[in-house]
């Protein structure tokens, strides 16, 4: 008995190793090697103007990213991310444009994150619906929401604080990815160390467990949603401020963009694993493919080609090779 | 052991199925109120019609479903094939047959490369035909970035034509999906697919053939997006770069309203068709409501999670 | 029959088997024996082609078998009953039993009615009454059990292997089990059998080989080896008394716990059960006899339909599982799979999971905290991993259980309700279990002991109720506690 | 208002052939009042906004000769499209006013419409085959046409160019892609360093043109913009990548406010070329007619405002129209400035009374 506990968990177990490097920090390394191979290719993709212009971009991804995280680990999905992200930027924008309005516009926007995230984290514990429907069919209302409120033809000006968050830069830093950094430390301490996070790991790992032990996994599983949807209404604010102009279809592809960069980052779609930084250096993989192919020079029928290859390889390379 | 009546276990296990069906004779007496012209057999024949394609795609996407995965490249899918099936026959009568042939054979083959990727990569099905999406969507545009080539004149029997004054399309559309329906009943591999999507780990210990299940469902979806493709060129008379994009999430509705779990194992074939058939007359009895858009949007949110929600069985809750 | 020459097989951070050797006869019952995570499942998971070895030969049938799958094991004839079911909970009785070996009618089409018929005349064969229309998801774990037994029944078998089949079946049921597994013997097959269960094996088995730490320790006939010797030989020292010795009755124990007619979702009814603090209650009855739902429903886990329960004279009006661990309930469920462990998460987080509050400082968790705890836990069960990164999917059952022990010992409720804690915990664990639950009773915590082992029942409880179909059919103190009277008020209808 | 084009289409006007296509509508010929139906092939942006309303506001003014406008949207779907057209004609409609989601797919469609006897009038966007009464649109091939004539003229026939299309595989990006190709090809001197898409959105527009500035930097002379709607994207990447006011190179832009603002605050050269949603009402005039029993030109090109930068009128594109006068100085970045609507128009609030 004695030697049996010593010879097993002798070492500590965490076994170093090619293999257990490989699992574990998989992504990170195809993330280093994709850089590298696209410095060598095109060394313009290493110019302080472009690296510059790619942080600029990962900001609003991995603020959704983050959500997703969120969700996904609490065994959901959350397709409704981006059109959380143009209603809340197209209403924000309908006001005058001026930065008085900003805590109104704020409070408008996270309340339809917030409200939207509500409504699908009550759908799928109190009704139960599968969360691909649920959240598929609030995005699908969200939009009918939109139109009907814009009919269709967005107006207003974005505020001009919006567009120094998102599109400025401080010594080179954009404003947006400070925000990201921000937020990131944020929810991952509350992912990875408060009392929360780890409710949300129970509950993704076994919502049945979760019940015994007392949590109350459908709120947890709410506030997941919930922390989903605000983020994406942040997300889609940030977004709006980039370009300064706000469309029906600000943060189009989104809801598929982070749940591909939530699970090459290591998150799995079953639930109850997964950190925040795995996710974000999924969406960093994402807008380097991206910006890489663009630099290249690859006709766009490539690039469409090779985002679709690089999912399934990156996803490929980190997949744990258990029995 | 109390035994249940086999009525009553037949509708308790086929309540998607019973539900769809009653939501359809509801639909068509509530939209006969609205208007005279909705009882016309040609508006009900065209909702019949307008149905076969999406009831197609659904019908592959509800045995990938089945295992417990998913499709989403089939609209990638439908785009590729259907470019190149306009594309290839060009006009030419001739090449009709040794083209749709080939098509089908294509659209098999990706299919079975699909089901080769979940199996050997270990990936969730949902990333792996996401990628491959992408790269058959990169691929049709390689091919052509427009409209390529033509269908030759005739072909558009196949959407358009009608025997005994029903749509031809429709027709073998409700074969295809008895004889699937048949297929998954009483042929061994039919059960294994229900027994993949209940327990995958377990169905290997079993040794049942799980990989082949795999492979042999996504080879079907691409089976019938293959047939999809066709059917678009003779609808449309020709095939486009971005034709089937709206196929993707779209099959997946028939599915679930239909009552197949999107966690697999539950479901059939026959709650799809006329989960298809609900949906087209949604569509039809919305537009003679003359409800704007924006509110058809929302009325179909509203269906999803409506139709979804009766088929949830309360999990046990302890 | 089956001869395995230097089997071995790691997975990473542990080495499962070392250089196994062992051979199988046909026509003879042969038990295998180990503490948990001695390596029986991974050896058996083997031979069934589950897992492939890292080295080593296997010759079955007199022919060497290389890289076996689960399907080419099937078709050689070699049938396992695992230990976590293989079922499909969502297909009929019928088709599970005859799941990859499907009748077939014309055409080679499945036929459903033939299926039906052959499942119903198996069932019947083996004695349990179930209804080959039904899911198996509705089915009790008990009948689910049953099922599994019938599926190796189904097709000729020259090897079957059972891994702890009776860890949730008793009485009648395993004695059905028994006579097949004897007929099966006259027919010449060969049967592995893992039992956590010493009495059964020496009850059954030819000979018997006891594994320790993925290693074959000794292969002896069962004549020659005594109960004593046995666990010696699991354990490497002599384990004198499985059960700690008896405390002082605590008469003057006060009632913690009270909970009075209750129903929980129509299988339990009017049922009442007092704890008193220090002591242990065994809670007994055959498997389906509602002793689950009893224990649910007073942590709320399940809804009662009526009844009260009354903790330290206060009546808790409306119970759940957080109001239940708020007063100072405990519960260690089952079914650690489906209830008891979040499998993705790591040995540290499961240990934790109910005694969050301890590792919390300052509002956020403290890592080194936790690893501390989960370190400590891990020596004081001896739980076989890697480390508290293990994650928990990976360990044996065994293993498995003791984690989740730990987790609620670690709480230190007032009341600890413990449902088969036991179930795959090998003999040295169980004498762990067993000094643990002891001990917390004496420092005065009220333990409610779910178990369909009687031994275990009698040999733990200073007083045992006994439930049967639902009710609470009697109580017994003392001298009362004996196997006969346990019997006879679990199964009156049949006594009498 | 004079620098304003108002007269008669262009098209037929400066028309060299002698003989212009009409077509006799006798057959569909029918007393009033009438109903018609729209096929829009769906909403999205703002410039179907506008052609939407502009169809409502001329249903509107014909009250006493429309009793029903039905109005579908698909969505932008082929199918629904396909599916929304069977349902009108199943409504019984008296005429068809068709925006075609794809040329191609919604041609057996409109097709069976005409084989069923009701007149169909496309806007916007035709179908492949001339089995419809008449077409009302404007020009992409013309606009991608200017668009590069311009261009190669501003860079007197040398210099870089990158062209910001739409989405790959579209065919309004199709159609002015490629003729302004064939007049680039015909400037040795130009250089088209590369197509890059924008799927039509800000967004994308401004990533794609970062990606665009860090490779050639100073060596882009030019971008030639398929619409506005991607525009403002690229002149905010060249102002983040710090270039000066005048600094940035020349840029094309169609029907949206926001360049407009931004030319005008940066100095940036630009040509604007119109594709105005107001064909939407003139359809339903067109539509009148047909059913009246008038003929009406087998294709009905409206004309384009044109406007440029001042000072960057070129031998080919000369225009008294001026960014400042088309421009709304307080507009929202993505409204129309080529709406037709009138002064106090704005899409939200619009709400006319339509027989419907
Ligand atoms: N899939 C796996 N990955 C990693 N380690 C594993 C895996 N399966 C088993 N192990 C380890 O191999 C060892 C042997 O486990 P096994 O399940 O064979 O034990 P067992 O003898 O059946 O125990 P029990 O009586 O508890 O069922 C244990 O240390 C276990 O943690
Ligand atoms: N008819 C049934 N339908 C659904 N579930 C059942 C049924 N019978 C039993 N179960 C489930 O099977 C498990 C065991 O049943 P029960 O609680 O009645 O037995 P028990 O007396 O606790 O016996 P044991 O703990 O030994 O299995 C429980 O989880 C219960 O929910
Ligand atoms: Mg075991
Ligand atoms: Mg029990």
């Amino acid at each position: 008995m004695t030697d049996a506990t010593d010879i097993k968990t002798g070492g500590e177990g965490r076994s170093s190793g090619f293999r257990h490097i490989l699992s574990n920090y998989g992504i990170h390394i195809f993330l280093v090697l994709l850089v590298a191979v696209s410095g060598i290719v095109s060394p313009a993709f290493l110019s302080a103007n472009n690296i510059s212009n790619m942080l600029l971009q990962v900001a609003p991804l991995g603020i959704v990213v983050i959500g997703q995280a969120f969700v996904i680990i609490l065994r959901g999905l959350d397709l409704s991310v981006a059109s959380v992200m143009a209603t809340a930027a197209v209403i924000a924008t309908g006001f005058s444009g001026v930065n008085s309005d900003m805590p109104m516009i704020i409070a408008i926007s996270l309340a339809i994150g917030a409200g939207t995230g509500l409504v699908n984290g009550l759908l799928v514990t109190k009704r139960d619906v599968s969360p691909f429907l649920a959240t598929l069919a609030t995005m699908i209302m969200l939009q009918g929401f939109r139109f009907a409120y814009t009919q269709g033809a967005p107006s207003g000006n974005v505020p001009p604080l919006f567009r120094v968050v998102g599109a400025e830069t401080f010594y080179g830093i954009p404003y947006n990815l400070m925000l990201l950094a921000v937020l990131a430390v944020i929810f991952g301490i509350l992912l990875a160390r408060s009392r929360f996070g780890r409710e949300v790991y129970i509950t993704g790992g076994n919502p049945t467990t979760a019940r015994l032990l007392g949590i109350n996994a459908d709120r947890v599983i709410v506030s997941g949603y919930v922390i989903s949807g605000v983020l994406a209404a942040i997300a889609g604010l940030v977004l709006s401020g980039y370009v300064g102009i706000v469309d029906n279809w600000v943060g189009r592809g989104f809801e598929l963009d982070s749940i591909v960069a939530a699970v090459m980052g290591g998150i799995a779609l079953s639930g109850g694993r997964g950190t925040i930084v795995g996710g974000l250096i999924g969406a960093a993989i994402l807008i380097v493919v991206f910006n890489a192919v663009l630099m290249f020079g690859m006709p766009v029928q490539l690039q469409i080609i090779i985002k679709g290859l690089v999912i399934v390889l990156a996803a490929a390379f980190y997949v744990r090779r258990s029995v | 052991m109390a035994k249940q009546s086999p009525l009553s276990t037949f509708v308790k296990r086929n309540r998607g199925l019973v539900v769809v069906i009653v939501l359809l004779f509801a639909l068509l007496i509530f939209g006969s109120f609205i208007s005279d012209r909705f009882r016309t057999t040609s508006n009900i024949l065209n909702v019949f019609e307008q149905s076969s394609g999406l009831a197609l795609v659904s019908l592959g996407q509800t045995l990938a479903i089945l295992t417990g995965g998913i499709d989403m490249s089939v609209g990638s899918m439908i785009s590729l094939l259907s470019l190149l099936t306009s594309g290839l026959m060009n006009g030419d009568p001739a090449m009709i047959l040794p083209v749709t042939a080939g098509i089908i054979l294509l659209g098999c083959m990706i299919g079975a490369i699909n089901g080769i990727g979940i199996v050997m990569l270990r990936i969730h099905p949902l990333i792996v035909t996401l990628g491959m999406g992408a790269v058959l969507q990169g691929i049709a545009l390689l091919y052509s970035l427009g409209p390529a080539g033509k269908a030759p004149p005739g072909f558009k029997f196949l959407a358009y034509g009608k025997v005994l004054g029903l749509p031809v399309s429709a027709l073998f559309v409700i074969a295809l999906f008895i004889l699937v329906a048949l297929f998954l009943r009483y042929a061994r591999l039919g059960r294994y697919i229900y027994a993949v999507g209940d327990d995958q780990a377990g169905a290997r210990l079993m040794g049942l053939p799980r990989s082949g299940v795999i492979i042999f469902v996504y080879t079907v979806s691409g089976f019938c997006c293959a047939l999809m493709a066709i059917y678009l060129v003779s609808r449309f008379g020709v095939g486009q770069p971005y034709t089937g994009v709206n196929y993707t999430l779209a099959s997946i509705t028939p599915v679930v309203v239909g009552g197949t779990l999107l966690a697999g194992g539950r479901g059939g074939v026959m709650g799809t068709l006329f989960g298809a058939y609900l949906i087209s007359l949604i569509n039809n009895v919305l537009n003679f409501m003359d409800v704007s858009t924006h509110y058809q949007l929302i009325a179909q949110g509203l269906i999803v999670i409506a139709a979804v929600s009766i088929y949830v069985e309360k999990r046990k809750r302890i | 029959m089956l001869k395995l020459s230097n089997i071995s097989k790691s997975f990473p951070g542990v080495r499962a088997l070392s250089g196994i050797d062992l051979e199988i006869r046909a026509g003879e019952i042969h038990a295998l024996v180990g503490e948990n995570g001695a390596g029986k499942s991974t050896m058996i998971k083997i031979v069934a082609g589950a897992y492939q070895p890292d080295s080593g030969d296997i010759e079955y049938d007199g022919a060497r078998l290389h890289n076996i799958t689960p399907a080419s094991a099937k078709k050689a004839g070699i049938h396992v009953i695992y230990q976590e079911f293989v079922l499909f909970p969502h297909l009929t009785v019928a088709e599970n039993i005859y799941i990859g070996h499907e009748r077939r009618g014309k055409l080679g089409l499945v036929d459903h009615r033939q299926t039906r018929r052959d499942a119903a005349e198996l069932l019947k064969r083996l004695g349990v009454e179930i209804d080959p229309d039904q899911l198996v998801t509705d089915l009790t774990v008990a009948d689910q059990q049953m099922v599994e037994i019938a599926k190796a029944l189904v097709h000729k078998v020259k090897l079957l292997i059972l891994d702890e089949p009776t860890a949730v079946i008793s009485g009648r049921e395993a004695d059905l089990l028994f006579a097949r597994l004897k007929a099966l013997r006259q027919e010449g097959v060969a049967i592995v059998y893992v039992s956590h269960r010493l009495e059964e094996i020496f009850q059954i088995a030819d000979r018997v080989t006891v594994f320790k730490d993925g290693e074959r320790v000794t292969t002896a006939d069962i004549s020659s080896v005594d109960r004593n010797k046995l666990i010696s030989l699991m354990v490497g020292r002599d384990l004198k008394d499985i059960f700690p010795p008896k405390r002082a009755r605590a008469d003057t124990g006060k009632v913690v716990l009270k909970a009075e007619n209750v129903t929980v979702n129509g299988r339990v009814r009017n049922a009442s059960i007092e704890l008193r603090a220090g002591e242990i209650t065994g809670l007994a009855g055959m498997v389906g006899a509602g002793r689950t739902e009893l224990a649910m429903g007073i942590f709320g886990g399940l809804p009662m339909s009526s009844g009260t329960v009354t903790i330290d004279g206060q009546p808790i009006s409306h119970m759940t599982p957080a109001v239940a661990i708020a007063k100072g309930i405990g519960f260690v469920t089952e079914d650690r799979k489906s209830q008891g462990l979040a499998m993705q998460l790591d040995v540290a987080a499961n240990v934790t999971a109910a005694s969050l509050i301890e590792i919390t400082r300052n509002g956020l968790i403290d890592h080194g905290a936790e690893d501390a705890i989960a370190h400590q836990e891990i020596a004081k069960y001896k739980i076989a991993c890697r480390g508290p990164a293990t994650p928990v999917a990976t360990m044996s059952g065994g293993n498995q259980q003791k984690v989740i022990v730990a987790r609620w010992a670690r709480t230190n409720p007032r009341v600890l309700i413990l449902d088969e804690p036991t179930r795959g915990v090998d003999v040295g664990a169980k004498t762990e279990i067993y000094k643990i639950m002891n001990e917390l009773a004496l420092q005065g915590m009220a333990i409610l002991m779910i178990s369909s082992e009687l031994p275990e029942i009698i040999g733990m409880s200073d007083r045992v109720v006994v439930m049967r179909e639902g009710v609470v059919s009697g109580e017994l103190t003392g001298a009362g506690i004996n196997e006969q009277a346990i019997m006879s008020l679990a199964t009156q209808h049949m006594a009498a | 208002q004079g620098k304003f084009y108002e007269g008669a289409p262009r098209t037929y006007l400066y028309n060299p052939d002698v003989e212009v296509c009409f077509k006799d509508t006798a057959q569909y010929k029918k007393d009033g009042p009438y109903t018609i139906g729209f096929s829009n092939a769906g909403l999205g942006d703002s410039w179907r906004v506008v052609m939407l309303h502009s169809v409502q506001t001329a249903a509107a003014r014909n009250k006493d000769k429309i009793s029903k406008l039905i109005i579908t949207d698909a969505g932008h779907d082929d199918a629904k499209q396909v599916a929304d057209i069977q349902d009108l004609v199943s409504r019984g409609v008296d005429l068809l006013i068709v925006s075609a989601n794809t040329q191609q797919a919604l041609d057996p469609a409109v097709s069976q419409a005409m084989d069923a006897g009701i007149p169909v009038v496309m806007m916007d966007r035709r179908v492949a085959s001339d089995n419809f009464v008449t077409f009302v649109t404007a020009s992409d091939a013309m606009m991608g046409r200017l668009f590069a004539q311009w261009i190669a003229e501003k860079l007197g026939g040398k210099g870089n160019v990158i062209m910001l299309a739409g989405q790959a595989g579209s065919s309004p990006s199709e159609n002015r892609e490629k003729p302004a190709r064939e007049v680039f090809a015909q400037y040795p001197g130009i250089k088209v360093l590369e197509t890059v898409y924008s799927d039509w959105s800000p967004v994308k527009g401004k990533q794609v043109m970062q990606a665009m500035i860090s490779k050639y930097g100073k060596d882009i002379n030019a971008v030639w913009s398929a619409h506005g709607l991607q525009t403002p994207g690229s002149i905010e990447a060249f102002i983040d990548a710090g270039y000066k006011d005048g600094e940035i190179p020349i840029h094309t832009t169609a029907d949206v406010n926001g360049p407009l603002q931004l030319a005008i605050k940066h100095k940036v050269p630009m040509l604007e070329v119109g594709y105005p949603p107001a064909m939407g009402g003139i359809s339903v005039d067109v539509a009148l007619q047909v059913l009246a029993g008038a003929p009406v030109p087998c294709i009905y090109t409206i004309n384009s405002q044109i406007a440029v930068s001042e000072g960057d009128n070129t031998p080919s594109i000369t225009t008294d129209l001026r960014l400042t006068d088309l421009v709304v100085p307080d507009g929202a970045a993505d409204m129309l400035i080529t709406g037709g609507m009138g002064q106090d128009y704005d899409p939200k609030t619009y709400s006319v009374d339509y027989p419907q």
